[in-house]
């Protein structure tokens, strides 16, 4: 058990494989992701069940130990964010991990 | 023919289809969930492409044949330069591009519906252009972006901060490797190897449901795009980019300018009755899956609202409704 | 007869739902996913609704139909108030408000086995019991409220505390535009229009592959009910508002006692066996989709454990099973 | 990176357009939902692979930043999780948002 | 409102059933489940649209008050994760039960 | 001879594949949703047990049936067992008994395959040879773990802190109600029953679109395969406790082996030609389904990286576009 941080990222399917390859890249390859997630936002009523996939969002769940790798995600995900919308949480949590 | 008008107004797909508008716009609950709509897609692309490849393989290949796949890529290139400078007036530069792309590229169940519309009146038109649509997917694609970087300068669009900028490469492979790209010209050159002999095997499957699956997948689209047009009254209220009546405007008049460009061609072209249909209809579609998906990764400075909105809400209701049978009638005129 | 009733036992759906049971009590992972039964529901809604048209459409609208529709929205209007006061000894308001909800109201796959059931037989039935079966699915939710809203008095269901109450127009909607309804009146409706040169069209859809879609989602049912008996073995332990004698008594006894009231009033109005069957079959079911639905919105006091329960692992079966032949014999004891 | 409040919201299926004009009303109408969520609780086991839907549950997950709201957000689910059951999680976090 | 911790494990589909009895032994029977997760994690990549199930994972999320079953969860879940991997998070919440 | 392996190389089932294995090497993003791939394999599953009883219906219950179980059987135990000895020099324990089940077990869309590419040439087979693809699935899994317990001394997979051991009860369950096996002994026994009128009523939905599913179903499987290649690539580069080379190289060489094995037992036996090839296909195809399931459960500490890559990146392609028609090739030999 290690005290550690929990991001989750709330972003597109469009932008699933970006992310990962930011993830990676960040220090962070480790992640669990739930597709065909909904919401509302600032662009409005988004529904996991249309024809079209631009209208589905996913999220990221990530368990961090280390600060500057948290900070690296988050500042990372930021521009992404910022154009394509979106939402990043960080919560204080205690991992048990494999 | 205003019989053959009325015909395809009662027509089973087109019924369902006015099913899901209207039940949306009641309120109703009927819902087709999303891996549903996905099958029947994934069976729609997979059985017109077979279809195609056999038809493909029966007839000689011909200067027809080439005509026809010159005519579809012409348009898939031109459309969008001449649709995004008569737009970029109104829309800024990403949104304009992004709307240049999705007319210029095509909406293929608007096209199995244009081929079901023309087997139900009896009228031939030629496998190849199943190939022609597929090939006019993506070019759309790459012309718009080519527009939009132009436009905006070199880097613009390369985030500070350390977005990384779609390479090029990606972004061919999302246009051209797009997964009913893909699905649609495996499926022609399956059927075009197997000829006659591989229909005999999958008849009961890529004919005998066809026409209930394009019923189930219209009636899906006509829930999907009643939703979005009651989320365009919503936005109407609050402040946007572009207003209202010049999307719903342009929505309107898109179809109908690039369907009579892709006329004029077929015309010129010398092609036949169903022919000339298909490539019109091929004219006056938008994309509202291919070409958004590659928008959202490589311009997400456009607003699917503006683009999307307008080729599913607008352009793809009045295609399937009224343009199908409307350039029909015109082509009939101008044939007598 | 006995021979009827027996084909219907080694009939395939009826098989398939067996294999269901069977494989969920002896715990196999067997599992059909929620997106395919949703699949197979609507194609199985769509097409009896289709096939229901074409036939309303050949046969001139008579007496027949309106009486054939006015005794189905009698039983639909009167059996929840009988049921309601009948077991409002045992369970409380909620529960039995949604209890007599749930067996006005009807099952739609049970409706279609036992067209199955007559079709295999070669027992003609009228196309409009399937208008007759849309319209029994929204009333029962409406009477059943409205018998909890009257005994508990006007505002207990209005929370303290800021809960919305659901207004009568949401409520009416949810009955009204439930998905099924809106896809059964929708394709009746669509086949009615069509009507034979439709069915030209659609049959290899709606037809070819009925039975076997049938199979799927009866297999479906049997894996679902049997894990909701499982369930109640184990609330059985526990301490609860109503008894599970109870439970099961009268998850046997109201489709006996409903479908006899249905077979009654067939028997009045001189239906054919076919018609009368299904009139019986109607009264006799309960609905597990859209009454539930309604009842978590507008009764969430009352507790599906219960009244969901009931429909789906006790009187479902019951009438796939037992019901339809044993209704037909006495039909056809009636008649002779 | 604002403090914020994580609100996590389980309730079944039937209820999301409720909670909906619910957020909306309280100031929150900023959410992502998550379907088909199965799940075990008072009401015994529940599956989000029936056929009948009344035993699926739904996560709603908010981004919450003012205390008056995560209050209002919680005061107005609370009538609805008594009446119908579920559950409402209210976690400290850092949000980076669009 | 009371004080809780938030408890996500997420395992792969196999374990559902064990996870489900362990949790019920430990006396945390109430959980919410979210199906169909893909992921990263030393095993590789993990896609949920697999025809094949072993693939894909899952993601429990349980309230849990008292301490001592926190700590009954955590220990239980230790050995799953170390034989089938997985991760475990545990965070401080508030809870607004039904 | 030359011109049936040509044949089979450009049959629809088999160019889909091959479709699926190219979009994924051009890293297109074609992708079948998992749910609709579940909805295929329960309909082919379904199909092909019903077909299946049905012809075991029609054919008296012979010595024939008798010998094909039994080989079938001999084969599931045998198998597993030579092959443990064979590989355990090179893997570690848990994952040479997880190989050797993999490898015991079937495929049952490799013999769905093969029936079809019989079927295209028109060549017979009994119907009890879906009997011995079911009856085949689960065996391996015990012998395997039996294998493993005996090598690991008995309580090693007990888990020290407090993981419960799979029980006996358990694992039986998990291999013998597998899901699958239950679908198509379920569906064999309901065919069974059924006959040829049963086969009258459901012909339109388990023969017509079959072909065309398995079409799509093996679209999907090289998707798939082509997806878990490339990951061998990569982790080709990691270090792991099995080297590549050992894993592609069994992973060719099992099929070859067990195939030439099973095919000997054909002989043996005095099988016909159609049936030969079945037994010798079961033989050689291994398990991606069942097998991982009852392992990931039972056995852990076995990698998946190794036993399923092997079985559904290397083996499963293998035996689709070489085995069945080499075998076949072979069987013909043998029987001039
Ligand atoms: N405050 C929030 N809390 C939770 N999710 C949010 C929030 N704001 C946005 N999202 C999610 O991020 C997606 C995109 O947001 P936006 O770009 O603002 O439309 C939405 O569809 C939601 O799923
Ligand atoms: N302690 C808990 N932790 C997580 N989820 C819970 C908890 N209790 C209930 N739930 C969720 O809320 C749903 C309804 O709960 P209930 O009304 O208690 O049956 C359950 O099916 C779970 O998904
Ligand atoms: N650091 C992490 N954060 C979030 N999820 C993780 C993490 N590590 C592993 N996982 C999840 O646990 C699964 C199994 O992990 P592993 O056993 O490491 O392959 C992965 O597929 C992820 O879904
Ligand atoms: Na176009
Ligand atoms: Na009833
Ligand atoms: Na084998």
């Amino acid at each position: 058990m290690h005290p550690c941080k929990r991001i989750e990222i709330i972003v597109e399917r469009s932008q699933i494989d970006r992310l990962g390859r930011l993830l990676a890249a960040a220090g962070a390859p480790d992640y669990t992701l739930i597709h065909h997630a909904g919401g509302h936002g600032d662009r409005g009523h988004r529904r996991a069940d249309d024809v079209t996939d631009t209208d589905e969002n996913c999220v990221f769940i990530l368990a961090v130990e280390q600060d500057e790798v948290v900070a690296a995600v988050v500042e990372g995900v930021k521009p992404i964010l910022q154009r394509v919308g979106g939402t990043c949480l960080v919560t204080e949590a205690v991992w048990t991990g494999s | 023919m205003s019989g053959t008008f009325f015909a395809n107004l009662t027509s089973p797909p087109l019924l369902f289809f006015c099913l899901g508008l209207l039940a949306t716009f009641a309120r109703s609950d009927l819902d087709i969930p999303n891996p549903v709509a996905k099958a029947v897609s994934i069976y729609l692309l997979l059985a017109i492409g077979f279809k195609g490849g056999v038809a493909l393989s029966e007839s000689p290949f011909s200067v027809d044949v080439l005509l026809a796949l010159g005519a579809a890529l012409l348009l898939a290139a031109a459309v969008p330069v001449f649709v995004y400078f008569m737009i970029s007036r109104w829309f800024d530069a990403a949104d304009a591009a992004a709307v240049a792309a999705t007319y210029g590229s095509i909406s293929a169940v608007t096209f199995v519906t244009a081929t079901h519309y023309l087997d139900s009146l009896g009228i031939a038109w030629g496998g190849h252009f199943v190939a022609a649509m597929a090939l006019m997917e993506a070019p759309a694609i790459v012309v718009g972006l080519y527009l939009y970087r132009r436009s905006a300068g070199k880097g613009t669009e390369a985030g500070a901060g350390g977005v990384e900028e779609t390479t090029l490469s990606e972004l061919l492979r999302e246009a051209f490797l797009n997964g009913s790209v893909v699905l649609i010209l495996g499926s022609l050159l399956i059927g075009w190897v197997n000829g006659k002999d591989g229909m005999d095997q999958l008849a009961p499957f890529v004919k005998a449901p066809f026409v209930g699956m394009l019923c189930i997948f219209l009636l899906d689209m006509g829930l999907v795009a009643a939703r979005r047009l009651r989320d365009l009254q919503a936005a109407s209220s609050q402040e946007q980019s572009v207003p209202l009546t010049s999307m719903v405007g342009f929505a309107v008049l898109l179809p109908a300018l690039n369907g009579s460009v892709a006329l004029l061609l077929a015309v010129l072209a010398g092609m036949s009755e169903g022919d000339a249909l298909l490539l019109t209809i091929l004219g006056a579609s938008a994309s509202y899956i291919a070409v958004p998906a590659a928008m959202r990764l490589a311009l997400p400075a456009a607003n699917p609202g503006i683009y999307l909105t307008m080729a599913l809400a607008v352009t793809f209701p009045l295609n399937i409704i009224l343009g199908i049978p409307l350039f029909h009638l015109i082509i009939q005129i101008i044939a007598n």
